[in-house]
């Protein structure tokens, strides 16, 4: 048990060692921000689902510690019983009720939800879900899409305190995703819902996600701040194709006719599909390190908007794939990572410490 | 030699058994015992049961099994007459009409179905007293059952057959009823019609009626058939 | 077809005690079905083989023994009568005790495999959906074990009508307080009175096939919702 | 504790009897249920009311239709006898015909439940998996429907053991051939032979106790697998 | 019903028409070949899982028409039964036997696969799915991606002709799928088993698929060839941020030293990462839209390798998004499209016709 510095956080150790019936143990102690999204990263089997079922209280250990703000929910003398913790749980396999409707199965949390914190409404989750025409549907009835819409509906309708997703997304498509995580994230971020994120896909969790704990066999193998990580070179997941990094600032300027917004940089300007922001508004956005390319001086004449200034911080060639090298550039204080060949690297002759151009072709913006 | 088998009215379980016995020591004749309330026994006899002779509890069923041709009309004997006796387990007057009122629930067979539940509602009207306690009868269904529900003190007195009483381990109490009070409790046996052991079953039925086997008969506490 | 006074009487008591005996039995069955299906205590199997214990005694000789025990002067009768409470035997309250011991199982066992059935899942969902453990048991569990309270009733109801050996004996056949119909009909059967009988059973059948008929339409219905047409 | 030869004979006759009852019970119960789970016909409901209408009559006034159809002069008996074949009545097989007969729901309920909640999931895997019917029914079906077939055994079993009325009515209490152990109690409390009585009583309660805490504790062993130990 | 032209090819025309148990109507008539991978792709409720279950036989409708070469499985007189349907099924929820271990569940599989035809090894197929350590568990006892593994392993071992796949990696890590996914595709080049696969993910259809179906409530709305249908504007996917096309060529040079290889188009090259590929054999190469930049004139001093000569061929704002454009190049008589901001096309002054400069940031390898 470590000493709870921090009362406003959400503090998890767990340890559940391994029995007969399992040779799967878990031994993990974080100390999570009771805001924003963490994200839970790590291969199939690596214990993800574990964790989220013991901070709902579905499996008990009595040498686990887990607290929320202030209210212990386990410790080795007390259990809070799953049903008194302000939960939402979205299942890997949706697990709704077989006898209720669509609609019965939301009525059930809705009936149940604390009412005085009622934050995330009826219509709102029904029409992002896009369930409206399925709603008198059993279960039985619906595609596997369709299933887990409506168990994401069915927690966010509890009204929780702490939302606990087990890959809710997995099973839609593309269109549906690109509606449902920025809403997931703007009503999180507006309700002071922290979210626990099981997700396979790094682009989900670099959507989504403020902090990070990736996971291997039941242990972190990384954890911490989400701009931090994946900045970082090095770690585990930096190597994964879709290594990226969040760069945040305010918005400064708009351009309504070609649907582009600028966000600055010090005394540098990044263009970005417009969202809603308004001027003056702050914004996260997303760069992919395949989407930087490196050039030695200022070249017009390209589709390429954002080019600035950058100096080369530090160069790592993958071990894993050789033909790879990842570069970290620094605009001011702002970390970019640039996956390029090893070929280009040695072309351009890439030296720490030296000036280049980075062009970024596109930019996601988070939020 | 061929077995003989006898369906037996459950009341007269105890008495067949010894003289079972006997008769297969006497003779050598195997016999095997079946054991059923005479409604029972009839109904299985008039679909073919395979009993060589019948022993009911009445005359009524014997006589009607010959009307059908079931039995052989001249094989019909009354072996036993029953002794009615009013039983308690605890202890009981002389006087049969306070001991009835003094008690809480009565035991007696079922009129309809056991020839001792016919003779008790007869003792009861005899003595006036029916009306009187017919809201404190229960009824077995036989009257074996009666005797269970005196026995185990659910009903502190009830009609049962003295034999019952001779046999039973608890001996408790006992007034016998005068048998001017009720119609003859006559048990009569037959041969049965498709029987295949005709001359071995007249022989039993000869050793039925024998007056030493008769007198072993009352020592069960049966009343002498002819008394 | 002409029934006596007696036996409609008789008809009454009977739907009397077999509604009354399964909806008891229902509900003491429900915790009990529920705790078998869920503990991993050693004593589940001993206590499972308990409550099938009172069908391995012929009814009759079940009866017996109930008479022995429920007796003023028995193990369970003196207590009661200690307390004041008037004897069992040969009251209707015996009667629906003593049926209710008798089918218990048959209330029982398929509750219990429905609850079996419908695996943890759902309860999971359901806790972490502030539902309570008497909640989710009300809300989840029992409208998910519906086929198998249907099994229950369907087997509780026609075991107790068709109960006969104990009833007799507990009973004490006092008319309008404990002659059921199964004693009626066997009453005219071993009177020899074979058209009553037919009548009566032949009542009683029909009767209870439209009964039966009504609760499998209920999990006909039911099922549809579940299992989909399909080949399988 | 003494037991008469008489008694020895019983007690083996009831367990022939009711292993076999319950062996063919389940043997034809199963595709029965089967049926009664997967078909969308209208005949369903009634079926299923049929089956079980015989727990409704007292068990000796249905063994007295039975003695009626069965009887060589009976519906179904005349056309046995002029077929060659034996009278059922007061015989062994048609103890064992009687039996099934009344113990049938008990065995039909629990597997046709097992088989509803199994769902269509794991057959229509095993459909393509190259599986026939007959062999995703076999193995699949059955095999996930296990709990139901215990729960089948157990009350089959017990009830077959305990049954009474009927076995009594159509058997004709022959000794070795159709008095089984439950006749054999109840003669013995007839003849006012209680200490005899409880003997045997005791005996096939303990008998009983041990054969159905076996088949609980194969039912336990199998649910450890899929109801992991959780808080629900 | 369509007159079958060509005996070798997976014929399937399914009529459902809506019910009162369900709105959902289903009326599609494909010709796929018989060979290679065909995606089926559309948004959550289009009704893919149910062209599955019509094609494996779970799922029967007399109206309609499935044949695989010249076998009959379904029209208006015969239905051929499930279990004489030679296919291999991944259902969306896996749906292993409960009362089986994983081994179980494999076994069960191969003792009805037909022996004469087994191409498909158990123990590769073990390794491949990593699934090895959990073979003696339970399906109750497995997490979620371990079940897909299962599930996978198991259809693969009925050694069947025809594979159904309905997202079979969505529960699966990125690096599993890396792993999973060229197998798979290799495997079934080998034997010849054609693959239906259902996927969410553009990005795996296009590593995966030949040919590409794609669906909206019930109907098909693209289909065809992938290469084709990759390169053609305004089709309801290249819209999609993943857009992209395939390019088909041989390997003319490598260079192990840094780990690449070069496929030539007409008379310039494009790099790509080295794979098993020897010299003049055949590669497909993926290029995703959002990769490609293009300038006015050959610059250097770039990280970016590839820059190619190209000639503007098709313009197109996006409708949905406008702040973007799709530009469709061809380089000789190979297509590539190019997604880059409306306002980059503005200022570039792209116009149909006019030869520029494509710059391919990272080109994937298909195989
Ligand atoms: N048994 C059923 N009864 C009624 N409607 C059904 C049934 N099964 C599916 N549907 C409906 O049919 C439509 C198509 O379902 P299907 O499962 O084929 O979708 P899908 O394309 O596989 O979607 P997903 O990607 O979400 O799995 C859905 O709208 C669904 O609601
Ligand atoms: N009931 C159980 N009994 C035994 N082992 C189990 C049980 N449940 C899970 N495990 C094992 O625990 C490990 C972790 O499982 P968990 O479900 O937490 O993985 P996960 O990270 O969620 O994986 P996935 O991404 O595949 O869903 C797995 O190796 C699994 O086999
Ligand atoms: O002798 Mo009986 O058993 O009352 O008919
Ligand atoms: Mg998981
Ligand atoms: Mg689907």
């Amino acid at each position: 048990m470590t000493p709870a510095d921090d009362k406003k956080a959400l503090h998890i150790q767990i340890t559940q060692p391994a029995s007969k019936q399992s040779h799967f143990s878990l031994d993990i102690n974080l100390q999570l921000p009771s805001t924003g999204v963490t994200a839970l990263f790590g291969p199939s089997g690596s214990g993800k689902t574990t964790i989220l079922r013991h901070i709902a209280g579905l499996e008990v250990s009595n040498s686990s510690h887990i607290r929320l703000d202030d209210t212990i929910w386990q410790n080795s003398q007390t259990s809070l019983p799953p049903h008194k913790r302000p939960i939402g749980f979205v299942f890997q396999d949706a697990n709704l009720f077989e006898h209720l409707t669509a609609e019965g199965n939301l009525r059930f949390a809705m009936k149940r939800a604390k009412k005085d914190q009622s934050v995330i409404s009826y219509h709102d989750v029904i029409r992002l879900m896009d369930i409206d025409s399925i709603l008198a549907q059993y279960p039985a009835q619906l595609s596997g899409g369709e299933r887990q819409r409506v168990a994401i509906a069915r927690a966010l309708l509890i009204q929780p305190k702490l939302l606990l997703m087990d890959e809710p997304l997995a099973a839609l498509d593309e269109t549906l995703k690109q509606d449902i995580l920025p809403y997931l994230e703007k009503l999180c971020r507006r309700a002071n819902i922290p979210i626990i994120y099981v997700s396979h896909s790094l682009d989900e969790v670099i959507r989504l996600a403020d902090h990070m704990v990736v996971l291997d066999k039941g242990r972190v193998v990384e954890e911490g701040d989400i701009h931090t990580l994946l900045g970082k070179l090095g770690t585990s997941f930096s190597r994964y194709q879709d290594a990226s990094v969040v760069v945040v600032g305010t918005v400064t300027r708009h351009s309504p006719e070609w649907g582009l917004s600028w966000l600055t940089i010090g005394n540098q300007a990044i263009a970005f599909k417009q969202g809603n922001e308004a001027l003056g508004e702050p914004v996260r956005l997303r760069i992919q390190s395949r989407d930087v390319s490196i050039t030695l001086d200022k070249q017009d004449g390209s589709s390429i908007l954002n080019r600035l200034t950058a100096v080369v911080d530090d160069i790592e060639r993958d071990p894993k794939d050789p033909s790879q090298t990842m570069v970290r550039l620094m605009i001011d204080n702002t970390a970019i990572l640039a996956k390029i060949t090893a070929f280009s690297a040695h072309q351009l002759a890439l030296q720490k410490g030296q000036s280049v151009i980075v062009q970024i072709k596109s930019v996601a913006v988070l939020s | 030699a061929d077995t003989l088998h006898l369906a037996v009215a459950s009341n007269f379980i105890s008495p067949i058994k010894q003289l079972a016995q006997d008769y297969e020591e006497e003779t050598g004749q195997k016999i095997q015992l079946s054991f059923g309330s005479s409604g029972k026994l009839f109904a299985q006899i008039q679909h073919g049961a395979p009993y060589d002779i019948f022993l009911s509890a009445d005359v009524a069923k014997p006589q009607a099994l010959i009307q059908s041709q079931f039995a052989l009309a001249d094989s019909i004997v009354t072996y036993a007459k029953g002794q009615l006796a009013l039983w308690s387990v605890t202890p009981l007057g002389s006087d049969i009409k306070i001991s009835l009122q003094n008690s809480n629930r009565i035991a007696i067979a079922n009129p309809k179905l056991a020839p001792y539940g016919k003779a008790a509602q007869e003792s009861l009207q005899a003595l006036s007293l029916w009306n009187t306690v017919e809201q404190k009868l229960v009824q077995g269904e036989n009257i074996g059952q009666t005797y269970q529900f005196v026995y185990s003190q659910n009903a502190d007195i009830g009609f049962v057959a003295y034999s019952q009483v001779l046999a039973g381990k608890v001996k408790g109490n006992t007034i016998k009823i005068p048998s001017e009070l009720h119609s003859d409790i006559n048990q009569a046996g037959v041969i049965l019609s498709h029987s295949k052991n005709v001359e071995l079953s007249r022989a039993f039925m000869a050793f039925l009626m024998r007056p030493d086997t008769q007198a072993k008969i009352t020592q069960f506490g049966y009343a002498a058939p002819n008394s | 077809m002409h029934l006596t006074s007696e036996d409609i009487d008789a008809i009454w008591l009977t739907l009397k005690l077999a509604s009354l005996v399964t909806f008891l039995l229902i509900i003491i069955s429900t915790p009990l079905a529920w705790w078998l299906a869920r503990t991993q205590s050693w004593l589940k199997g001993p206590i499972n083989a308990i409550v099938a214990m009172p069908l391995v005694l012929p009814p009759t000789v079940l009866g017996f023994y109930l008479l022995l025990f429920l007796s003023p002067q028995g193990a369970i009768g003196s207590i009661m009568s200690n307390m004041g409470l008037p004897p069992l035997p040969f009251s209707f309250t015996g009667l629906v005790i003593a049926s209710m011991l008798y089918s218990l199982p048959f209330v029982v066992q398929p509750i219990q495999n429905a609850f079996l059935a419908i695996g943890k899942g759902p309860l999971e969902a359901a806790a972490t959906l502030r539902s309570s453990p008497l909640n989710r048991f009300f809300y989840v569990a029992i409208p998910l074990a519906r086929p198998g309270y249907i099994s229950a009733a369907i087997l509780g109801f026609a075991h107790t009508v068709g109960e006969f050996g104990v009833v007799l004996m507990i009973g004490g056949n006092i008319a309008s307080e404990t002659r059921v119909i199964s004693i009626q009909i066997y009453d005219h059967v071993e009177a020899l009175e074979y058209g009553q009988a037919h009548t009566l059973s032949l009542l009683m059948v029909a009767f209870a096939f439209i009964v039966l008929a009504f609760l499998y339409g209920v999990q006909k219905h039911q099922k549809s919702k579940a299992v989909s047409g399909g080949l399988l």
